[in-house]
């Protein structure tokens, strides 16, 4: 259903000797990660981390099933409140009050999708952004919520009751590993034989249906994965910066994370960390200037729908040491 | 059971029929009191003037519409209110008048992607894909019993139309149907391939029911045992060929004064 | 007191009212939502900037130089037209061979940019713009106090709404518009100048949101949010109606409008939502939308 | 003596949302005329001042509060406006012993139950506006509200103090209706206060919702119908907004205004070379928020948390803001207010000239008695 | 006969993919001319070229004494040109009325609407239903309607007869007949050899993005032998 002059598919090696390359780079990248702290703001590395996350549990429906939410900020904020809630309130430690958010986002798309998988492409778009915002305004006026002040001051508590989260550096290790796990999902999801049907109904819908395939039933169940995962971002983001608000809720929130997925690459599974990373450092370094954020979100939206729609990533991919790498994609 | 019981008595068996279809749009109706009995292996065609209901009726039969009125009968099955996708897995799978492939996956994996369904490997979102590669041989055979070897690793959207239309064909059978219907799998074809086209019909047709619409005539008297002319969306004639085409109602309907 | 449903009359009559003059406001700006993508297939995220735009155009032509609200409500829709007709000939129209999904997170960083601007000059808190004299006070009407310009607005808006919907279904240009949609291309081979009409009908589409701000601007007052704040009902309006059909559009604004004036009445807390709450049963019952064909 | 050679002050606001008036950029000028008038040094180390815009978001207030303590070495945060940013702020500066000191918020919940050591709440609160407008209005005769009321923390504080203090008096509340922040329409909203036939509709909102619901009182013909509109969180700024024209004649309460005496109509006129706009209780309240941090470091000749709240809570507090205001046990600082009413348009004799001085609310009326604000640190 | 269109030297690509590779050919006024060629050769292509809808081409195309290379596409039809793609191109957002009235007549001659109705019966009987809710073949009725009524000199055809029933690819033959009548000069590409045999003047073979042959009608039968080498027929 996406424009499929994209780069489609996956993260794929053609031939030997990349490989070799590829894992190199790879491990390059996860050493990078485990040393990180090393240089940069702890905080700041986690948050980069839970956008990367939700960026490519929103990929994995938009650059996989050709989907295209505006209503992903529901499960990502709404998994936030339920992970801060069940922890500041019902006291559960941090993996069990991550379990309910992941638990929560996943109901949440449960009912989100049954109902906006009735209509496909922009219809589809239009119609989660709608149910996103209804349930933005069940957020503002819940109780539980706490309206605008938000539930404020969520404890991080200790990881399987002995590791200290308070600790930044806990936090941020801790961080990492539920990062490396979503992403670890998301790769094994798209690269398994349901992910091929995944693909094949973006590619021809009624012929899937033809050949079979509950259509419905497949997208329904991308739709909750991709909930539950994105999820996983908001819960951890919760307990990071000690937090819920409806600003994780709100539709901004949901054009940001397809930002991130344009501006890294859609469809390819490490396009949104970069896009996430893009996007994260810029609202740090504006969010203390003059400049409104929101000018510079809003170009960098238009340039890359205009000129790079492949994004950083697909870029990258298509460019002749890309293609050298064996990172080549048709199209 | 029925179906299976009348078998033994050797008359081939019915395993689709339909009873009074009706289907109207608005105020028009396009399909009118159809009864139809596709036979086991049994080439069956349906043909009929441009706007007569065929397209319609292969909708309604395989769901993708939901009738006005009637009944449709699926191997003993009432499915007249099924979904379209639970048809296809009882075996009643189509091919489109447009063509209908992936066009950005390769032709061996269009073939792969029908293959997964009847195996079982369909849901397994936590099993590498290596999983697939026990289906590459039977969809290898499959790829060479059309005779698209040589485009094996090409993708969908780079054949021409005519070989775009084979390799829906070849999915099609990936799914082993029990029942074959087929939109017009002439239509653009190239002479070189109509007859080897013509060719996997009738062999698929030994072990199968097959329903297709076809316009061109030389196939159809060639290939089927059994022909359904439709007209304004009602039956006109039935029979065989030769006795259908003789038919002076038809000659003026539809086949005009001379053979085309 | 007459009561109706334990509500006092005069209340009821009044927040019917007041959901007509809403529902004005929606059906304009559906209206325009409707004719972009009904012939461009780009969901205009950009409207709401659009709209915001108009009365800002307003609120800038009567504070720098001086020129009141009728002029404006001729002006500014023809500026913000103009506008919109550059954007479209230098940059939407490239997109048009692609998903229509990139015209819709075109359109979205479109609307930040224009809305960031705004708020960068002029900040987030609102600019008052006052009623122009020949429609400023009310009028009692017996069950209420009835603003004579809301008045002006219902009407007014009623009068572009249908003017529009005839100029579309009932004309060549409109004929010629909705061939253009489909196959651009093949339209254009039959001798009609198609990017030309597609320029016109962004314009259009644009210069009725603005429309829709003027009109605004004495109500609410000129704020750069005031856009953002609408749009995504506007949408819902546009699901609920069925997208591509204006006639849905306009109706189903009006509908929802009076339906959410009245959850208003009965149960205030839910008026935020019961557009989206009426527009996830009709995608139950009705997938296409009210007055949308099916698909 | 001062940590890491300076003392850091943030001003953390909303500079670009609906609130960018009533506090907004020109907070951080008065705090930097502050550090300016104390000389521009402490204990002999420079001291600086830092700014960001929160948007009005808690989240993005705690952010950047949490890098300003943990990457930029800033040793205080003020102004804060908007109560949920107030309460989130305070709170993880309690947790990284920091001061804040709220010029900006209005909830008593920042000196009550979420009171904190490190916390002090300097311009108004909730509790001071029901006193001032609510009690002014009470007096005036009216005796049934209807309230409008923002549907977040703020606004409920604002509706329950308001309508606490008013039946206290004898009065009634027949009824209220919440609308959410940033609503364009009020109609709906004042025809149902129109209906209930209330003397008073209090409106428990700020910012540009107060004005927008002003204005459009004004074209229903509610004032004219009798009824009368208290507009319960209303500053000089939103009354430059709104124009005295639609302003004219409204009650309203700040702790600040600039015409009232010599000393404050200079130090307006200051600020206003300096910002083009004249001061509300919010600027001059963060102007004397930086004044007594200062002086309190100076005279613990530290900046360590501890020892500054410490001689916060002791020193007295006389500027052109307050005179002599008193820090409480709970971190309320203890001044007067003042009940002022809008001119109408042909008694202003100058440019934001705009206020008649009604009444001033002396201190301990206008806020609650520590003791029963239900802090924790308060010793009863 | 005097030529109407005469293009030489038509090189065409699609992308990076050079499809065309210098297609000579004319035209006369008042003939009918037949493009045969397997799938795939270009026969489409030139006609899009001609039209200017590939717009990435070069060489000469010579309409009534102008070159249309440096013509811009809304104006081609102003000259006198007329194309009914291969996929019909009907409009689903009008009826099947609107359909018809939808190109501007760009000179006088045109057939008036009841003339084409009488023509093709089923369309009356369909007028006001949606475009895409006919059969296939009334769409190709259709589209071949919408073009006679603009009054155009010349009409570049595609396929006309895919997917047609027998009776209305006689019908469109007989169409055809009496547009030549008429002096319409028509250039059609055909798969249906047969149907191509019963309506052409003169015949044009195609192959690998080439002319690579030519002949009039009369010389059919000895000509066979190349048709065979080239289509396969
Ligand atoms: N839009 C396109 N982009 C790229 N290649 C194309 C495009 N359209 C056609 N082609 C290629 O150009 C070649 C010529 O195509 P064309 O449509 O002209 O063939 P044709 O002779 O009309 O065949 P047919 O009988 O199947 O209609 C083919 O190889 C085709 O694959
Ligand atoms: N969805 C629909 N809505 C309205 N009318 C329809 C619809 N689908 C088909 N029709 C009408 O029903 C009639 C039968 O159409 P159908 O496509 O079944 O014809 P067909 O026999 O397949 O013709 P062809 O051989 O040209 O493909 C036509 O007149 C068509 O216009
Ligand atoms: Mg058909
Ligand atoms: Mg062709």
């Amino acid at each position: 259903m996406f424009d499929m002059t994209l780069t489609l598919d996956i993260d794929k090696p053609s031939e030997k000797k990349p490989v070799v390359v590829q894992t190199i780079i790879l491990a390059a990248g996860l050493a990078l990660l485990v040393l990180a702290p090393l240089f940069f703001y702890p905080v700041f590395l986690m948050k980069l981390l839970c956008f990367a996350l939700f960026a490519c549990a929103f990929n994995l429906l938009l650059g996989y099933t050709g989907l295209l939410s505006f209503g992903h900020a529901a499960f990502f904020g709404g998994a936030a409140y339920f992970t801060a809630h069940a922890v500041k309130e019902w006291g559960l430690p941090p993996e069990l009050g991550i379990l309910v958010g992941v638990a929560g986002a996943a109901f949440l798309g449960a009912i989100i999708g049954f109902l906006a998988i009735r209509r496909q492409g922009i219809y589809f778009a239009m119609i989660t952004l709608a149910l996103a915002q209804m349930f933005y305004f069940f957020c503002l006026q819940a109780e539980f919520t706490k309206g605008e002040d938000g539930i404020q001051s969520v404890p991080r508590g200790h990881l399987f009751g002995f590791i200290d989260l308070s600790q930044s550096t806990n936090m941020y290790y801790f961080v990492l590993g539920v990062f490396i796990i979503g992403v670890a999902i998301i790769w094994r999801i798209i690269h398994s034989p349901f992910g091929m049907i995944l693909k094949s109904i973006r590619e021809n819908e009624t012929r899937a249906v033809s050949l079979g395939y509950s259509v419905r039933n497949y997208k329904l169940a991308a739709f909750v994965m991709s909930a539950a995962l994105t999820g996983l971002a908001g819960g951890i983001k919760a307990l990071v910066f000690q937090f819920a608000t409806l600003t994780d809720v709100s539709w901004q929130m949901s054009g940001e994370v397809i930002l991130m997925t344009l501006l890294g690459g859609i469809g390819t599974l490490i396009g949104p960390l970069f896009g996430a990373g893009l996007v994260v450092t810029l609202q740090n370094y504006l969010a203390t200037s003059e400049f409104p954020v929101t000018i510079i979100t809003g170009l960098v939206f238009m340039v890359c729908v205009l000129l790079f729609r492949r994004g950083i990533v697909g870029e990258f991919y298509n460019s002749r040491l890309g293609r050298k790498l064996g990172f080549e994609h048709r199209h | 059971m029925t179906a299976a019981l009348s078998e033994q008595n050797g008359a081939p068996r019915v395993v689709l029929s339909a009873r009074g279809l009706r289907r109207d749009f608005g105020g028009f109706t396009a399909v009118n009191n159809v009864n139809l009995d596709v036979h086991h292996a049994r080439v069956h065609a349906l043909i009929g003037p441009n706007g007569a209901g065929k397209t319609t009726v292969f909708n309604l039969l395989t769901k993708f519409l939901q009738p006005t009125g009637g009944t449709i009968t699926l191997l003993g099955e009432d499915i007249t209110r099924m979904a379209p996708d639970k048809v296809a897995r009882m075996g009643l799978v189509r091919s489109f008048q447009i063509s209908a492939v992936f066009p950005h996956m390769s032709v061996l994996d269009n073939v792969r992607v029908a293959l997964q369904r009847p195996n079982g490997l369909a849901t397994q979102f936590w099993k590498p894909m290596s999983a697939l590669d026990g289906l590459t041989a039977k969809a290898d055979q499959l790829i060479r019993s059309v005779g698209l070897d040589k485009e094996r690793n090409s993708v969908a959207a780079d054949l021409s139309y005519g070989r775009k239309r084979v390799l829906e064909i070849a999915t099609t059978l990936a799914l082993d149907p029990k029942v074959l219907l087929l939109d017009e799998p002439m239509a653009g074809m190239g002479h070189e391939d109509v007859g080897m086209v013509a060719e996997i019909i009738r062999e698929v047709a030994l072990e199968r029911a097959v329903l297709m619409v076809e316009h061109n005539l030389s196939v159809v008297s060639t290939l089927c045992h059994h022909v359904t002319v439709l007209q304004r969306g009602e039956i006109l004639a039935e029979g065989d060929y030769a006795n259908v085409s003789a038919d002076p109602r038809v000659r003026t309907a539809y086949m005009g004064t001379e053979e085309a | 007191m007459t009561m109706i449903f334990g509500i006092p009359l005069q209340a009821f009559l009044g927040q019917l009212l007041i959901g007509l003059i809403n529902g004005s406001f929606y059906a304009l700006l559906s209206l325009g939502l409707a004719i972009i993508f009904g012939l461009l297939r780009v969901i205009n995220f950009a409207h709401g900037a659009q709209y915001m735009l108009g009365a800002f155009f307003a609120w800038l032509l009567l504070s720098y130089f001086g020129i009141g609200y009728w002029p404006a409500l001729i002006v500014a829709p023809l500026a913000v037209g103009l506008v919109g007709a550059i954007i479209e000939r230098t940059m939407l129209r490239r997109l048009y061979s692609l998903d229509p999904l990139y015209g819709l997170l075109f359109t979205f960083g479109l609307a930040l940019t224009i809305e960031g601007t705004f708020r960068y000059l002029y900040g987030a808190s609102g600019q008052p713009y006052a009623t122009p004299a020949t429609l400023a006070g009310g009028t009692n009407l017996g069950f209420m106090f009835l603003p004579i310009y809301r008045g002006w607005v219902i009407a007014f808006s009623l009068v572009v709404c249908i003017g529009t919907w005839l100029v579309i279904e009932k004309t060549k240009l409109g004929s010629y518009l909705r061939a253009a949609t489909e196959n651009p291309i093949l339209v254009q081979s039959f001798g009609i100048n198609v990017p030309f009409l597609l320029t016109l009908t962004y314009a259009l589409g644009a210069a009725l949101a603005a429309l829709a701000g003027v009109l605004a601007a004495p109500i609410y007052q000129v704020s750069p949010l005031m856009g953002s704040n609408i749009i995504i009902v506007v949408f819902a309006v546009v699901v609920v109606g069925g997208m591509g059909s204006i006639m849905g559009a306009i109706v189903t604004g009006y509908l929802l409008g009076v339906a959410e004036g009245l959850t208003k009445v009965f149960y205030p807390e839910a008026s935020n939502i019961v557009i989206f709450v009426i527009m996830a049963i009709v995608l139950l019952i009705r997938p296409a939308g009210l007055f949308g064909r099916d698909v | 003596d001062a940590s890491d050679g300076k003392v850091k002050i943030g001003i953390l606001n909303d500079q670009s949302g609906v609130y960018a008036d009533f506090g907004g950029k020109s907070s951080y000028e008065a705090a930097l005329m502050a550090v300016e008038d104390f000389g521009g040094k402490v204990l002999g180390v420079p001291v600086e001042v830092i700014t960001a815009d929160h948007q009005n978001k808690a989240d993005i207030a705690s952010n950047i509060a949490r890098q300003w303590y943990d990457t930029e070495q800033v040793d205080s945060i003020m102004e804060l406006t908007s109560s949920s940013v107030g309460l989130a702020v305070q709170a993880l500066s309690k947790e990284k012993k920091k001061i804040t000191i709220n010029t900006g918020a209005a909830t008593t919940e920042l000196t009550g139950k979420q009171c904190s050591p490190y916390g002090f709440h300097w311009a108004y609160d909730t509790h001071a506006l029901a006193v001032g407008t609510g009690g002014a209005l009470v007096k005036q005769g009216g005796d049934s509200w209807f309230f409008l009321t923002a549907d977040y923390a703020f606004g409920y504080s604002l509706e329950e103090n308001t309508g606490n203090y008013v039946k206290e008096n004898g009065g009634t509340v027949v009824g209220s209706v919440r609308h959410p922040l940033a609503t364009t329409d009020f109609s709906s909203f004042l025809l149902q206060a129109q209906s209930s036939g209330a003397k008073v509709i209090g409106l428990a909102n700020a910012g540009l919702d107060t004005s927008n619901a002003i204005k459009q009182a004004a074209e229903f013909g509610i004032v004219q119908g009798g009824q009368r509109l208290a507009a319960l969180l209303f500053t000089l700024a939103e009354v430059h907004g709104l124009g005295l024209e639609a302003a004219q004649g409204l009650t309203l309460t700040e702790g600040f205004y600039w015409n009232r005496n010599e000393e404050t109509a200079k130090f307006g006129k200051r600020f206003m070379e300096r910002t083009g706009k004249m001061p509300n209780m919010v600027h001059a309240g963060t102007y004397s928020a930086v004044l007594s941090y200062l002086k309190a470091i100076e005279k613990a000749g530290s900046d360590d948390g501890d020892a500054v709240a410490k001689e916060l809570r002791a020193l007295p507090v006389n500027d052109v803001f307050a005179e002599n205001g008193k820090v409480a046990e709970n971190g309320r600082m203890i001044h007067d207010m003042y009940l002022l009413e809008v001119k109408k348009p042909d008694e202003s004799k100058e440019p934001w000239d705009y206020f008649k001085v009604l009444a001033t609310i002396p201190g301990s009326e206008a806020f609650i008695d520590p003791a029963k604000s239900g802090c924790d640190l308060v010793k009863s | 006969m005097k030529p109407l269109l005469k293009v030489s030297g038509l090189n065409a690509w699609y992308g990076e993919s050079h499809i065309l590779h210098g297609v000579d050919m004319t035209v006369g006024e008042g003939e009918m001319v037949t493009l045969l060629g397997r799938n795939g050769v270009g026969k489409t292509t030139t006609l899009r070229s001609i039209m200017g809808i590939v717009r990435n081409r070069k060489g000469a195309i010579d309409f009534a004494g102008e070159d249309l290379i440096k013509v811009p596409l809304h104006r081609v039809a102003h000259r006198g040109l007329g194309f009914i793609p291969e996929e019909r191109g009907i409009f689903s957002t009008l009826s099947v009325y609107e359909n018809l009235l939808l190109p501007p007549a760009v000179a006088k001659g045109g057939m008036t609407v009841d003339e084409i109705f009488e023509l093709f019966p089923n369309l009356h009987e369909r007028r006001n239903s949606p475009g895409t809710k006919l059969s296939g073949g009334e769409q190709q009725m259709l589209a071949i309607a919408r073009i006679l009524r603009t009054g155009v000199r010349m009409m570049l055809l595609d396929e006309p007869t895919e997917g047609l029933a027998p009776v209305i690819v006689q019908r469109i033959g007989d169409v055809l007949k009496t547009l030549k009548e008429r002096g319409m000069t028509v250039l059609l590409v055909e798969q249906n050899f047969r149907f191509a045999s019963k309506v052409a003047d003169r015949f044009y073979l195609m192959d690998h993005g080439r002319m690579v042959g030519e002949f009039p009608v009369l010389e059919l039968s000895v000509r066979m032998d190349m048709l065979h080498d080239v289509l396969g027929v």
